[in-house]
């Protein structure tokens, strides 16, 4: 099986291989991707369209909007996902294990942790709003927030976490985070314009077509938090758990 | 055979003729085994209906008009269309009045024996009858395939009727033979004229100007020619004949009407309406191949002869006559003379007269002395002398002997391969004359003049009355037919 | 050191990164054909979507670009302290410009950094996925190595559809719809311990304690001992019924295994049937 | 050419990571291998300017995924046949 | 409103997923209606676009999402909807199965994973969505993340069921990651050349500046199209399938066996026309002479081992692989005929899939399994089911007037008129193959014949059957109206056929595709 399953792998390797002779000059700045008109216009329009120093949360969130309101969505199936698949599957009972953590929480930890714990979620605020003028936004931001409560539980338990973030509102949290992007999509095709047209919201704030975009592009990231918070927890909740979210780590 | 320059009417007639049965069905199956009565009025009603309406086009086309009625643009270029001419209205006549008699002969022959299933036996039957009149109402190559794979799927419930193991086997190799060769021989066939015919602009239409396939490549002509005739399993053309014998399982009625009249006159209907319409006369002459294909119509009619000689079950030995009968009819067309075409044209409907008697004589046998074989048969004659009698008619009219239908048709066969002047041909058609006498007469005389060994069957008398009637009626019709063949003729567009 | 030989430094400086990057790529490739182990698979595939990444991120180097962020002097609002929205005379002193081709150089291209950033969210997400169909399969089979995993199936399989005996019942002329149950479950029992007998030793000694799991810990040693032994036996005692599957001539073995698997089916199958 | 080799030592490295976190027979240490690849990983980008990219990966590829993991092996076996 | 139509198609599933999600958490009930609603929202929207298309001139709707307006902004920049005629066709099959699956999974969900309906439609909805997206998006890297949407739904969706289906879901996972990653990896090299990610953008660069001969390019269509064919499930990559598909939940087999093959067939002929231009794919490479083979192999064994399956579902699902194998030959086969048959084949299996696998759901339910042992006389049982049932499988043999017929006939015309023999040898095989399955399903059902292949019965009516078996027992109107109304499309869109051709032939017409001589 091994064996056999060389030959394929090799072939393909030698497929890229052979393509790797014909890239472009190694970061040449002429290469085609580098010269397209779409990346230029990035690179010298993006302050002009939407005032956002980071162009990649620029064309994250606004050029490619569409893209990113789908990454959403992925994140936001797979924790369905791994509700629909773990979800009362076992009926055994929890501490089963092959190796068994059964230990009081710790003391020296849970303090550290529980100094460490308001750090990290303002870091994360900061990671999700200063994502517009330095790397960082919705996603890492959120990706941060949902650290910090699985923190909580490595320290105590899931309970504890759970007793903070409800297994429930970790499905509703992370239902609003999509619906707080579409909404903004929404609203803006309400507006006249396309979908996801932030320019749009210009009309009802009192703020320039691009500072719209750019506010826009805040809201939509808070979104893109709030889904990847509340799934990054639920993730770990279940698959610690085999979806009891009883017992666990 | 239908000149291009007679006048088009557009009418729904053709429709009816072709609804009517797949609405009567709806009755049949709402009436159920509850409401026995009511179902086989309905039978009755629909097979009158249709045959009431296909008559009253027969004047039309005696006056030498044609009528058209496009159902659906289906393909492209190419409608689902109906139309009329004097070729499908007879078979289609054949067809319907035949049906009629059979409804009769089925009542009697159902209820005698208390068969099952009986509603799913009527409807089937009622949407077989309309495929039929589909194909012999069809205007194109594509509405043809449509109609005949409708009948293969349709007839496929009464072959299997019995539902026990022997009606599987049949029905297995029914629709192994024909699904193969319409999905896998004509459907190629079919798309190849599709592409090429006509450059393209496709008019695969009966009335469009034949000879279109003379364009072609001899190699590509001949395969075509072979892909069509052997396509059209139902014509039982010898290698891919047995299919037929197999579907004998059927109960008699099925048989009759489905395996005597419409199945396998359907194929070789489809193969008159190619070899006439598509390829065309001059065209085949010209073709080398078709002393193959008369070869092999020829070898069809001795071999099966000979088989049905050696056959005691009544039923087959029918079933290798009939085979051998599509064997005249695909004859008469490979010769590609007025005459052979005429000829088997006109075979058709006198065959189907004659062997429609033959096979009721049978059924009816069957249900009044449960007997199935030759052997048996002895001294029936004096218990039930109306059935053997029209037997005796009915063997007589397939053997050809004047003054029965049969004999116009095997005429016209004979001066068809005058005219190709191939002697040889004339000569197998007189011994299968023969032959047919060596295997039709000995029943009726073993009926008649052997007395029984024993007289223990002293019970049996005439089947029920809805039996005898028809098989009466249809032998009259060997008669009737034979008086009636010039405006048979004129119908098909020969008179001389 | 790379002065010398431009094919050395085209391979080794400037295309190392894609040569890496396939290389990278074919481990995880293998990995995911040829490893045996799941959670083995599961890294193997994050290793080959990581690389896929890796390729991106290099076709958006650009020689001598920053970061795709503005410098300050670009800035649409210069310095950052106007990040309220339209004060004009902010918007007059520094507004915004368009870049010109001379200064785009100066940038990384963003759109790869971009495309990535969705990429890795979806490989984590199948990620995470996957994770949950291993824990579910370890519930369901007590193992996470797929040629085990693939025995069990076939085991269940052979349970649920003994067609091979219904059709031999058939055919045998006494056919009866009394006499086929017994039948069915000695043809069952007999494929099975066909079965175990078949499987190499490897898996068998590997289920024991693996099934063992998924009940209380406490009983592993109680439960698995007399499995082993009632399947050794049932194996045994099938053998001559399943020498040859499929054939007819195995009608005539079938009371002796019917028999035996009615002594054998209760013991066994308590602890073999896998948790729902 | 010290980025350059940077550039390098890091690419060795990861093959050397990839390699290891495969052949360990031990789930848990693979995953914690596999959650060095990914740093490093994310230092290359890092490197490379694309600094999103690696603040995504240092937060998911070696944050989430790896503890992910970890939960996961801890409610299966530890032992890994290959 | 209108204008956005196209949009909607997406938003309506999209918010009713979420819809599901979170207030199924309070209410279970309200689900099923959510679900059955926006997805007819959705088929609404997506004739609206189709009216649109027709009306419009050049037979295209580009919506630029966001804003970035071609006439201000170079193409690229935003990310386009790209509908042409074949995008909003497949769209419009999908919603179509997309809704009445949802009509007929009331019951399946509740019964066969009790208190997972939110999540289920949830995921349904945007397996719905990512698929309907597949088919809209002008952009190749968007194509990619909707890809992975219907993806990840889809495992999810089917490893609900059993655990075996988790299992086979694990495997469905290796494979399917692999071919994504292998399109994604294709995409990165078409962007390494073009430049952008636009597929009209990308076309009309490899037209400017002739890249056909580019090694790269040439790599990236084979990885392209590796991918995809891992995806479609094409022969020697189809190990996923049959086993994800029976052993996944009823409604979830409804829904993914007609669809995901079928939408993955739709991407292959997008790149191959749209993208990499017909010259790239048939003229400038030699896989015109070779794929044709490839196909050959791949439906004589797809069909051969369909032959030896014991049980519906997996049956069918070896028939989804002889299919594809069809449509992927029909393209190949690089003639106008070819192209007709295999998009009106995406159309018409689809519906013909979806009937069966309807059809096998109710028999599933009833007859407890699939497997053919228990089949035996259930026609007299389940009359109406089985003639829904049948009327899928006829059109899957390809009988006259079922749709089946009329894309295989146009497949067959293809191979005709590029003269390869070998497809339509390999068609008729096939074709036969299919027949022996169905009427030995017939034999089983219609004239109860054991597996052994001898009935009980002594004739004359007489089965062998008790009088349970007998009775007249039907399923649930909820899950027989779905099945009848699928089995009447397989009629209608094979009776309506002319007018789907018309509108495939107005998209075909902008290639200039061989149409043989006679043409």
């Amino acid at each position: 099986m091994k064996k056999i399953s060389l030959i394929p792998v090799l072939l393909v390797g030698a497929l890229l291989v052979y393509a790797a002779q014909d890239f472009p000059e190694w970061g040449s700045p002429n290469s085609p991707a580098s010269q397209s008109p779409v990346s230029s216009h990035f690179i010298a329009n993006t302050g002009v369209d939407t005032e956002v120093p980071n162009m990649v949360t620029a064309v994250l969130a606004d050029y490619r909007g569409f893209d990113t309101m789908f990454e959403t969505v992925v994140v936001f199936i797979a924790g369905m996902a791994v509700l629909a698949i773990l979800k009362n599957s076992s009926k055994k009972k929890a501490g089963s294990k092959e190796f068994e953590v059964d230990v009081e929480p710790d003391l020296i930890v849970t303090n550290t942790v529980r100094l460490l714990i308001p750090v990290i979620q303002i870091f994360a605020f900061y990671v999700l709003a200063h994502g517009h003028v330095s790397p960082g936004g919705g996603f890492q931001g959120g990706v941060v927030m949902g650290a910090s409560f699985i923190l909580i539980a490595l320290s105590w338990d899931l309970d504890t976490a759970l007793a903070r973030f409800p297994a429930d509102r970790c499905t509703l949290v992370a239902g609003l985070g999509i619906v707080l992007y579409a909404g903004i999509g929404l609203l803006s095709m309400f507006l006249g314009g396309e979908f996801l047209d932030y320019a749009e919201l210009a009309q009802i704030f009192p703020v320039s077509r691009e500072m719209a975009r750019y506010h826009a592009m805040l809201g939509v990231e808070i979104g893109v938090g709030l889904t990847v918070t509340a799934i990054m927890f639920s993730l770990y909740a279940n698959l610690s758990t085999e979806g009891r979210l009883k017992g666990g780590l | 055979m239908s000149a291009p320059e007679v006048t088009v009417i557009e009418d729904i007639r053709p429709l009816i003729a072709f609804i009517a049965p797949l609405i009567g069905v709806i009755g049949i199956v709402w009436a159920g085994e509850k409401r026995k009565n009511l179902r086989e009025t309905f039978t009755f009603l629909v097979a009158t209906i249709q045959a009431s309406v296909v008559l009253s086009m027969v004047p039309l086309l005696l006056s030498g008009g044609i009528i058209e009625f496009k159902i659906w643009q289906m393909f492209t270029h190419v409608p689902l269309m109906l139309r009329v001419d004097g070729f499908g209205l007879l078979f289609a006549c054949v067809a319907s009045l035949l049906w009629i008699a059979t409804t009769v002969y089925a009542i009697g022959y159902m209820r005698g024996l208390h068969e099952h299933a009986q509603t799913r036996f009527y409807s089937f039957f009622a949407i077989s009858l309309s495929a039929t009149i589909g194909v012999a109402f069809s205007a194109n190559l594509l509405t043809i395939y449509f109609f005949y794979e409708m009948l293969s799927v349709s007839t496929f419930p009464l072959v299997t009727h019995m539902q026990d193991k022997e009606a599987r086997t049949g029905g297995r190799t029914y629709l192994g033979y024909l699904l193969f060769t319409s999905l896998c021989l004509l459907l190629p066939a079919l798309s190849w004229c599709y592409v090429w015919l006509d450059g393209g602009t496709v008019t695969m239409d009966f009335l469009a100007d034949t000879g279109k396939v003379g364009a072609f490549s001899q190699t590509t002509q001949i395969i075509l020619l072979i892909l069509f005739t052997f396509g059209f399993a139902k014509a039982g053309i010898m290698p891919l004949h047995s299919w037929l014998p197999g579907a004998m399982v059927a109960p008699t009625p099925v048989s009759a009407l489905l395996h005597a009249v419409a199945v396998v006159k359907v194929g070789v209907f489809c193969v008159i309406r190619v070899y006439s319409d598509i390829f065309g006369v001059q065209v085949l002459q010209e073709l080398d191949g078709e002393d193959w294909m008369i070869g092999i119509a020829c070898a069809t009619i001795l071999i099966s002869s000979l088989i049905a000689l050696s056959q005691d079950n009544l039923k087959r030995r029918l079933a290798f006559s009939t085979i051998g009968q599509l064997g005249y009819v695909v004859l008469g067309a490979t010769l590609a003379t007025e005459q052979g075409i005429g000829g088997s044209v006109l075979h058709i409907a006198m065959h189907a007269c004659g062997k429609i008697t033959l096979f009721f004589c049978a059924g009816a046998i069957f249900v009044a002395s449960g007997k199935k074989y030759v052997s048996e048969l002895r001294g029936l004659g004096r218990k039930m002398p109306i059935t053997m009698g029209a037997f005796m008619i009915g063997s007589l009219s397939v053997i050809g002997l004047p003054p029965l239908g049969g004999f116009v048709s095997k005429w016209y066969l004979v001066l068809g391969a005058l005219d190709r002047d191939m002697l040889w041909v004339v000569v197998i058609l007189l011994i299968s004359s023969l032959l047919n006498v060596f295997y039709l007469l000995p029943v009726a005389v073993t009926a008649f003049f052997r007395t029984p060994e024993t007289d223990s069957e002293s019970g049996i008398e005439e089947a029920p009355w809805p039996c005898v009637l028809p098989l009466t009626l249809t032998a009259m019709g060997c008669f009737v037919l034979f008086f009636l063949t010039d405006p048979l003729l004129r119908l098909v567009g020969l008179a001389h | 050191m790379f002065e010398e030989g431009a094919i050395i430094n085209e391979l080794f400086i400037e295309r190392l990164n894609y040569l890496i990057y396939v290389v990278l790529l074919l481990i995880g490739l293998h990995a995911m054909i040829s490893k045996n182990n799941l959670m083995k698979k599961l890294i193997g595939m994050s290793i080959f979507q990581t690389a896929i990444i890796l390729f991106y991120v290099s076709v958006g180097v650009k020689e001598g670009a920053s970061i795709p962020i503005y410098l300050p002097e670009h800035d649409p609002h210069g310095s950052h302290v106007s990040l309220g929205a339209g004060n004009e005379t902010e918007e007059a002193s520094h507004g915004p410009v368009v870049l010109e081709a001379g200064l785009i150089k100066k940038y990384a291209n963003p759109l790869p950094h971009v495309l990535m950033l969705t990429a890795i969210v979806v490989g984590v997400a199948t990620l995470g996925l996957a994770l949950a169909l291993c824990q579910r399969i370890y519930q369901g089979y007590g193992t996470i190595e797929e040629d085990e995993i693939l025995a069990k199936i076939e085991r269940e399989e052979m349970r649920a559809h003994p067609s091979v005996a219904v059709k031999s019942m058939e055919s045998s002329k006494t056919a009866t719809s009394k006499v086929k149950k017994p039948a069915t479950k000695s043809k069952e029992s007999s494929t099975l311990s066909a079965k175990r007998a078949k499987s190499n030793p490897k898996t068998k000694a590997k289920t024991a304690p693996s099934t063992s799991q998924l009940k209380s810990s406490r009983s592993k040693s109680a439960s698995s001992q007399p499995k082993t032994s009632a399947s050794k036996s049932s194996s045994a005692m099938a053998k001559p019924a399943t020498s040859k599957p499929k054939t007819k001539a195995k009608t005539t073995a079938r009371p002796k295994s019917a028999s035996t698997a009615k002594k054998t089916a209760p013991s066994k199958a308590k602890p073999r049937t896998p948790k729902k | 050419m010290g980025l350059e080799l940077f550039n390098t030592f890091i690419l060795l490295l990861l093959v050397v990571a990839a390699i290891v976190a495969l052949r360990v027979k031990d789930l848990l240490t693979a995953s914690v291998v596999f959650g060095v690849y990914s740093f490093l990983m994310c230092l290359l980008w890092a490197e490379m300017g694309a600094v999103d990219v690696a603040f995504t990966e240092a937060t998911v590829g070696a944050g989430i995924s790896t503890v992910v993991m970890i939960a996961t092996i801890f409610n299966l076996k530890r032992k890994s046949s290959d | 409103m209108m204008e956005n139509a196209i949009a909607w198609i997406l938003i309506f599933p999209l918010f009713g997923s979420v819809a599901c999600a979170i207030l199924g958490m309070t209410n279970r009930k309200i689900c099923y209606p959510i679900a059955v609603l926006s997805l007819a929202c959705a088929l609404w929207a997506g004739i609206e676009t189709l009216n649109q298309l027709i009306a419009s001139e050049e037979h295209t709707v580009a919506y630029l999402l966001g804003g970035w307006t071609l006439d201000a902004y170079p193409r690229g920049v935003g990310i386009e909807l790209h509908a042409d005629i074949l995008g909003i066709l497949i769209t419009l099959v999908v919603l179509g199965v997309g809704l009445i699956v949802s009509v007929y999974s009331k019951l399946p969900v509740q019964e066969e994973t009790p208190g997972k309906e939110p999540l289920f439609y949830t995921l349904f909805l945007l397996q719905v969505t990512g698929l309907a997206g597949i088919c809209l998006t002008g952009d190749a890297f968007n194509l990619y993340v909707l890809i992975e949407v219907a993806a990840l739904t889809g495992y999810g969706l089917i490893a609900m069921g059993s655990n075996r289906a988790a299992a086979a879901t694990f495997n469905y996972v290796m494979l399917g990651t692999i071919g994504a990653s292998f399109y994604l990896l294709g995409v990165g090299y078409l962007y390494i050349k073009t430049g952008t990610l636009n597929m009209v953008g990308i076309h009309d660069v490899i037209e400017a500046n002739g890249l056909a001969d580019s090694a790269t390019m040439q790599v990236a269509f084979v990885l392209i199209g590796m991918g995809i064919l891992i995806k479609m499930a094409f022969f020697p990559f189809h190990a996923w399938l049959p086993n994800a598909y029976c052993n996944a939940p009823t409604a979830t087999s409804s829904l993914l066996a007609p669809l995901v093959t079928k939408v993955m067939i739709y991407v292959m002929i997008r790149m191959v026309l749209s993208v990499f231009g017909v010259e790239f794919s048939f003229e400038s490479t030699m896989w015109t002479d070779v794929v044709p083979w490839l196909v050959v192999v791949a439906i004589v064994c797809a069909a051969v081992m369909a032959l030896a399956q014991r049980e519906i579902k997996r049956m069918l699902s070896y028939l989804i692989v002889a299919e594809v194998g069809y449509m992927v030959g029909g393209v190949w086969i690089y003639n106008y005929y070819g192209f007709i048959g295999s998009i009106f084949h995406v159309i018409s299996d689809a519906c013909m899939t979806l009937c069966l696998f309807l059809g096998a759901g109710l028999i599933l339910r009833k007859a407890k399994t699939t497997h053919f042992d228990g089949l035996r006389g259930l026609f007299s049982k389940m009359p109406l089911t089985m003639t829904g049932f049948f009327i899928g499988g006829f059109s899957i043999i390809g009988l006259p007037p079922t749709c089946g017929f009329f894309s295989k006939w146009y497949l067959i015309t293809g191979g005709m008129v590029s003269e390869r023999w070998e497809y339509m040898v390999v068609l008729m095989f096939s074709t036969m193959v299919m027949v022996v399955l169905f009427f030995r399903l017939i034999e089983r059902i219609h004239l109860a014949v054991t597996e052994s292949g001898q009935n009980l019965g002594h004739g004359h009516g007489d089965l062998g059957l008790t009088e349970e078996q007998t009775r007249f027992d039907e399923g649930p109107l909820s899950m027989l109206i779905p099945l009848l109304v699928s089995a009447s499309v397989v009629l209608i869109v094979g009776i309506y056929n002319q007018d789907i051709v018309s509108l495939i032939e107005i998209f075909l017409d902008e290639f200039n595709l061989p149409r043989g001589e006679g043409h």
